[in-house]
């Protein structure tokens, strides 16, 4: 019996493992792989960590369940090896972990600040002003673009266009665009992106990414803001510049229509 | 307890006539006027300083006490002083822009009415009538 | 009281300072950080705020009270010192004069602070109620008008055995207005009954005139039905689409003097409508006065009540403990005022 | 009680103690008793309740994740009998916010501080009560408001009005009565239970600590205090300086509720067509108030475990602590370090990226100690006369599941890597891996073992180790593929994952999890039949069962009024297990209250079983 708990302790790490490494066939995994640069970065910390982690993981519960096993095959009447711990070895669990935990503390700063800070982020970005607003409700996303030619201002202009829960921004440049809330707290979450960021009450928050390819990609929130909180559903669509200036200026057109002399109104 | 040989009723009065001049003190610094503010943050504070250090000092007896004050004090200190510190990156100075329509649209609804109210009309004392 | 204290009982570990004393220090750790919550973020929402009151007509402030209260709570912190030490030496009854003096120092510090806290109330420095901006301003003496106007009219709908006015409710101000006018203008009923109602049918005419500025103003098409005379002279002189000029809060500062002034309704409107003085940060500069200060006074009417215990018992030795332990309290209590003084009053 | 009551059966109810004034009656000797043990039983009895209540709550979040908007079976009858026992979203959100609730603030911290710490405290450093006993009474007696404040807020509005903001309880969701229809009162009610809580806590914290620094045995030094009592003491000194500051911003919250102050709340904000708010708050103090206070709870959450489990472990392995002064200081570093990482919960919420950088640093740094603390308790095991018993299983349980909530800690620490994990089930796995899975554990292990000087009988063996099994197994399967969950993005707080193609497919996985659950929960009334049998039906034992080193054996099981017969005098360090001064007794223990053979002995030995 005694033996038998001990190999409990080894089994149940066997089943953990075997479930993550059946996982990524499976479809529980990742959404997709990171769609942006900055996502494969933070995937590529990810599997760093998980591969820190698993051998640590391995390590210790591999240790614990020896440590049993010994003890459950002690013979009876045998005596406990009496000790009160060893110095060195203390050292040595110290220093070791110390190292690494730094290290992959230290080796994460880069990534941050690109996505963070804002004097680091890419050079375009900072030449050009956002190219939208993103101005999360309860219960969707409102996206706002300036008059095509003009900026964008943190006050809406007459001619801003609007759209609801969806977002069209040009592949291959990295996008900026500034996140606000109207009402309470929400998060901008992009899976596929690997993208999240909250949107504060009083605050306007710059977040920017980019994507290589063309795609709709998913938007939803991450911050519980009400009953609703599951059900803000929007996408983001990423295509060719040409098409996104097109996409503004249909946008444009819509707005403008009143109704009655549909032709006027392009020229 | 500690104090006992060495407390006085004199000492005592001593303690508090020094308190009394300090809170005349800042009174003071805030009648001057500086024309930098921060001048009478700063001595006003540093007075407050002054007057909490004698009072946990004598009439709190901490003078007298062992070390475990330390013990207790130092991490509150720490704790105490910390917290605002922290908090101020955040609270204090917003890194992203502030959307406080008191800095941006109202503010310079309230330049103006400033501006035209300037030393008009209300001169009611303050408080309590 | 339990079972040990018959028995030898061999040394315990610890400190040399008795477990009340140790738990009340211990406790006031507690406290520190308490306070620290309430101030650190009054000094971090202060520097993050541009613009914060400090002239004493937009706060009401007034070092003088607070140094007084100073001055107070420090003679006060000094008398439980001497009672602590009286304890000590066995003069009870010196102790008791002396907590006896701190009690009564206790009270008036309450008293100013409530003086201070009733002249806040006076001019409605109320967190949630400080507009910020003229405009808003402007808009809190429409509200505050239109209560006084319902309030008023309510006297003729309201009151059954007056069956002189005949207005089922109040709550459509046009219509009652309207029927206030055939009454007025009648000879029906008590003659100074029409008198008032005059009164009150010029008060609404007053706040119709601000309140249809406000938020009717809009192109001569769509003038309100409701709409004041005066509005709908000033509508008049102009031009299609063109809107009223916007209200400066220096017109509608007058308006309220002189509504105040009026003989009729003036005492209601005084005592309704507060002067328009807008804020900036005043709503949230009212906060943390209030919360502050506030828990500031909890704490000292809980020193009043552990002071008043020793008061009401005959105080004897084994009080000493108690005076020097509630004697600590209350200089915590004295040194968050230390405190709140400078960085509520003079900062 | 001058005499020395020989053993075994001295039960407290043979004698009533003369107090001055009356002798002891029910009522103050099962109610309002101010004796330490019984408020310790009564936190125990109460939280075990609580942790059946806040159970079913989860069975409940459960059950709509798996078969979203199907009407639960008996306890949605019984919960919204209106709604045809149907979850809406509001009520979604009530659920977890009152399962979070409940479980932290009504469970795991007062069974390991209310329960743990009161019975334990006095026992361990040989004090015949607490410092202030009536104190202590009013911290049980204060929880009671804030059970009846949470119930409240749970019940007031019906099945579609409650606290909706979950137990961070974040503005302006929390703040703004009109941004929750319907949470008006009950959202307050909330923040009053909260603050009841505070106050509970804050009563009892300055008592422990009181007690740890003033009455020990005479010979108890600092260092030979079990780490039980380091942890107590760690845990209570966590409390008393992080606690308040939640007490203050829960208070600032309430009033910008209520009384229309705005600490929290940005002007111009229209939530809801309510008019424009005034203000000039910010939301993100609320965050860094609340954190300041939480992040520390989540370690007030687990001290007290890992220092019974140290004790636990000892005793089971029958081997001194490995390294008993790592152990202390790797606590003392926990509580250190835990006040300076508050922050990395906040990587997303638009804090400055500065402090990101910073926290994200010494957040690494507290896995520090907690990887000293885990070695040791292998180094513990290591070599020792291992006995398989409920206790010892629970303990490796505990350090098993205490890895895997750690390691996944390391993940969200990890600033870059938390911006995708922030608020999914990732962090749900995190924290009920640390909370439930290791501090639980520890718990159960903590009742199995202390339940003889409770009660003076064991509990059954048997029926422990199917729980444990049980809950084990149950307790993985619902657990461990949430990490799964999270990495495929699904978002936490979600009252319909499914809503999102991307998230479609793991309806499957969900259910898994809800059976899970559903096993795990049911495992527990195995617990909670074995305590009940085994109070009044269990086997009798003696003063000492385990063959354990702490002063508490050497008192009667259950001990009088008062504690000892015979006050303890302290000799040595807690785990000296199968040291040689042992060896010469002829055993492998030896109690901390046995004078060594060459002193004269001062003091006559207790009688030990
Ligand atoms: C008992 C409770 C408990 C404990 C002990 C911990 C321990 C830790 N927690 Fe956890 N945490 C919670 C309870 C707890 N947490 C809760 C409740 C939340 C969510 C709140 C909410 O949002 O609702 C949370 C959320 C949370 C977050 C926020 C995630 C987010 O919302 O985005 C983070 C981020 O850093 C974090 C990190 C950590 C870390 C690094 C530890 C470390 O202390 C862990 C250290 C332990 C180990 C690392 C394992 C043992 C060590 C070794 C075997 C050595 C070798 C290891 C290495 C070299 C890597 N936790
Ligand atoms: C100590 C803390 C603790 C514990 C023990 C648990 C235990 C459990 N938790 Fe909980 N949980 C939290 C703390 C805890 N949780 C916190 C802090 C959150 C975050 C909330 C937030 O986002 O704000 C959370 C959120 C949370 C979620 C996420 C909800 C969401 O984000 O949408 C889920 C989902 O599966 C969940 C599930 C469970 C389950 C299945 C258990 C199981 O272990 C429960 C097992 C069941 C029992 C132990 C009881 C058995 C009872 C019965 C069989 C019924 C009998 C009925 C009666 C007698 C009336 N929890
Ligand atoms: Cu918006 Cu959640
Ligand atoms: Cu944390």
């Amino acid at each position: 019996m005694k033996k038998l708990w001990a190999l409990f302790f080894f089994f149940w790490p066997l089943v953990a493992l075997i479930v993550c490494w059946i996982a990524p066939d499976r479809g529980w995994w990742f959404p997709s792989e990171a769609k942006s640069p900055l996502g494969s970065r933070i995937d590529d910390l990810f599997y760093l960590i998980l591969v820190i982690v698993t051998v640590v993981f391995i390590g210790t519960q591999f240790a614990l369940g020896y440590v049993l096993w010994k003890g459950a095959t002690k013979e009876e009447g045998s005596e406990a090896y009496f000790s009160h711990g060893s110095h060195s070895l203390e050292l040595i669990w110290t220093v070791v972990p110390a190292f690494v935990l730094v290290f992959i503390a230290l080796y994460q700063m880069d990534v941050w600040a690109e996505f963070r800070v804002k004097s680091y982020y890419p050079e375009e970005t900072l030449k050009d002003g956002p190219m939208m607003e993103v101005k999360a409700r309860q219960f969707e996303w409102r996206i706002r673009y300036p008059e095509p030619g003009k900026d964008l201002q943190n006050q809406p202009q007459p001619g801003d266009l609007y759209t609801v829960n969806e977002m069209h921004v040009p592949t291959g440049k990295p996008v900026k665009f500034n996140l606000r809330t109207d009402d309470v707290q929400h998060a901008f979450f992009a899976p596929q992106l690997r993208v999240k960021q909250d949107a504060v009450a009083g605050l306007i928050i710059p977040v920017w990414f980019m994507i290589e390819e063309a795609g709709d990609y998913d938007l939803v929130c991450a911050e519980l803001c009400g009953w609703g909180h599951y059900k803000m559903r929007a996408t983001i669509v990423a295509e060719p510049e040409e098409k996104v200036a097109e996409y503004i200026e249909q946008l444009q057109a819509d707005q403008n229509y009143d109704g009655v002399a549909a032709d006027e109104d392009d020229e | 307890m500690a104090h006992e040989e060495n407390g006085g009723h004199l000492n005592y009065f001593a303690v508090f006539i020094a308190l009394c001049v300090f809170t005349g003190l800042s009174v003071v610094f805030d009648l001057l006027k500086f024309e930098n503010r921060l001048i009478t943050i700063v001595l006003v504070l540093a007075v407050a300083v002054a007057k909490a250090m004698c009072v946990m000092m004598f009439f709190m007896h901490l003078k007298f006490e062992g070390n475990w004050k330390y013990v207790l004090l130092a991490p509150t200190t720490i704790l105490a002083i910390g917290l605002p510190l922290a908090l101020l990156p955040d609270i204090g100075v917003a890194y992203y822009t502030p959307l406080a329509p008191q800095a941006g649209e109202w503010g310079e609804e309230m330049q103006a009415y400033k501006a035209s109210h300037h030393g008009s009309g209300h001169a009611e004392s303050p408080d309590a009538e | 009281m339990s079972s040990h204290a018959q028995q030898p009982s061999a040394v315990k570990m610890g400190i040399p300072i008795p477990d009340s004393k140790l738990g009340m220090w211990l406790f006031l750790g507690t406290e520190i950080m308490f306070f620290t919550a309430f101030i650190g973020s009054y000094i971090v929402l202060r520097l993050g705020s541009p613009g914060w009151p400090t002239s004493s007509e937009d706060t009401h402030i007034s070092v003088v009270f607070g140094g007084v209260n100073t001055f107070v709570l420090i003679v006060s912190s000094y008398c439980v010192v001497v009672a602590h030490e009286a304890m000590a030496q066995k003069l009870f009854g010196k102790a008791r004069q002396y907590l006896l003096i701190t009690f009564a120092l206790a009270c008036v510090f309450l008293g100013i602070k409530s003086m201070e806290y009733y002249g806040k109330f006076s001019h409605d420095i109320i967190p949630g109620r400080i507009p910020e901006t003229p405009t808003q301003a402007i808009a809190k003496v429409d509200r505050e008008l239109e209560t006084v106007v319902r309030a008023r009219f309510a006297v003729y709908t309201d009151g059954e055995d007056e069956a002189d006015v005949n207005v089922p409710e109040a709550r459509d101000l046009a219509t009652v207005s309207a029927q206030l006018d055939v009454f007025a203008n009648g000879d029906e009923g008590d003659a100074a009954r029409r008198e008032t109602a005059k009164a009150d049918l010029r008060l609404y005419s007053e706040w119709q005139n601000l309140h249809q500025h406000i938020v009717a103003n809009v192109s001569l098409e769509d003038v309100p039905q409701a709409a004041g005379p005066g509005y709908l002279k000033a509508r008049e002189q102009l031009a299609e689409g063109e809107a009223l000029p916007t209200l400066k809060i220096g017109e509608v500062e007058g308006l309220v003097k002189k509504l105040k002034s009026d003989v009729d309704y003036g005492p209601a409107v005084k005592a309704g409508v507060f002067d328009p003085h807008p804020v900036l940060y005043g709503n949230l500069f009212a906060s943390i006065y209030f919360l502050m200060t506030g828990f500031h006074a909890i704490h000292v009417i809980v020193g009043m009540i552990l002071f008043g215990l020793a008061l009401g018992s005959k105080l004897d030795e084994s009080w000493t403990d108690w005076v020097e332990n509630s004697g600590l309290y209350w200089h915590f209590v004295d040194l968050v005022w230390i405190f709140l003084f400078p960085l509520l009053y003079i900062v | 009680m001058a005499t020395i009551t020989p053993a075994i059966e001295s039960h407290s109810d043979g004698h009533s103690h003369d107090h001055d004034h009356h002798e002891i009656g029910f009522v103050s000797k099962y109610i309002f008793s101010t004796d330490h043990k019984m408020i310790g039983i009564q936190f125990l009895v109460t939280t075990l309740v609580m942790l059946m209540a806040g159970g079913a709550l989860a069975l409940a979040v459960r059950w709509q994740l798996a078969f979203p908007w199907e009407s639960m079976p008996v306890i949605g009858k019984l919960l919204f009998s209106g709604e045809g026992g149907q979850i809406s979203p509001e009520f979604y959100t009530m659920l977890f916010t009152m399962h979070a609730s409940v479980m932290i603030f009504l469970v795991i911290i007062p069974i390991l501080a209310g329960a743990f710490g009161n019975f334990l405290i006095p026992l361990q450093i040989g004090a015949d009560d607490m410092a202030f006993p009536v104190l202590n009474m009013l911290s049980y007696w204060f929880m009671w408001p804030a059970i009846v404040c949470f119930g409240a807020s749970f019940f007031v509005g019906g099945a579609t009005a409650g606290p909706a903001a979950g137990w961070t309880s974040y503005p302006l969701l929390s703040a703004l009565v009109e941004s929750a229809p319907g949470s008006g009162s009950a959202q307050t009610f909330w923040l009053l239970g909260l603050t009841f809580v505070g106050v509970s806590s804050m009563m009892g914290s300055v008592n422990y600590m009181t007690t740890i620094i003033n009455m020990r045995a005479p010979g108890m030094t600092l260092f030979r205090m079990p780490l039980t009592i380091w942890s107590m003491f760690i845990t209570a000194i966590l409390q008393a300086f992080a606690l308040p500051v939640l007490t203050a911003a829960g208070f600032m919250l309430l009033t910008d509720r209520i009384l229309g102050t705005c600490f929290f709340i940005p002007s111009g904000i229209i939530v809801n067509n309510a008019p424009e708010t005034v203000g000039g708050g910010q939301p993100l103090l609320w965050q860094h108030l609340f954190w300041f206070y939480s992040h520390p709870a989540v370690y007030i959450m687990l001290l007290p475990a890992m220092g019974m489990v140290s004790d636990m472990l000892a005793c089971m392995s029958r081997k001194p602590v490995f390294g008993y002064k790592p152990m202390v200081y790797s606590m003392a570093a926990i509580a250190g370090l835990g006040f300076i990482v508050w922050g990395h919960h906040m990587f997303t919420s638009g804090m400055n990226p500065a402090l990101g950088m910073t926290f994200m640093t010494s957040t690494m740094m507290i896995a520090l100690p907690s990887a000293i603390k885990t070695f040791n308790w292998i180094g513990t095991i290591w070599g020792g006369n291992v006995r398989f018993n409920t206790v010892m299983l629970n303990c490796a349980g505990f350090v098993a599941m205490f890895i895997v909530g750690g390691l996944s800690g390391i993940f969200m620490a990890a600033v870059p890597v938390d911006i995708y994990f922030h608020d999914t089930y990732f962090i749900v796995a995190h924290f009920h891996y640390v909370l439930f899975g290791s501090t639980l554990f520890g718990v159960f292990a903590a009742i199995t073992f202390w339940f003889p000087k409770m009660f003076g009988r064991t509990m059954n063996e048997t029926v422990g180790k199917w729980h444990f099994v049980l809950t084990f197994v149950g307790f993985n399967g619902t657990f461990f593929p949430m990490h799964l969950l999270g990495i495929a993005g699904m978002p936490r707080r979600y009252a319909n994952p499914y809503l999102h193609p991307y998230l479609e497919h793991l309806l499957p996985m969900n259910q898994f999890i809800t059976f899970s659950a559903i096993l795990m929960g049911f495992a527990q009334f195995l617990l909670l039949g074995n305590f009940l049998y085994s109070m009044f039906c269990g086997k009798k034992v003696g003063r000492n069962p385990w063959g354990a080193n702490g002063l508490e054996w050497s008192a009667p099981s259950p001990p009088g009024h008062g504690n000892f017969d015979v006050p303890p005098v302290c000799y040595r360090g807690p785990y000296e297990y199968s040291s040689p001064e042992a060896k010469a007794l002829g055993q492998d223990f030896i109690l901390q209250t046995t004078p060594p053979p060459e002193m004269p002995e001062s003091t006559p030995e207790p009688a030990s079983a």
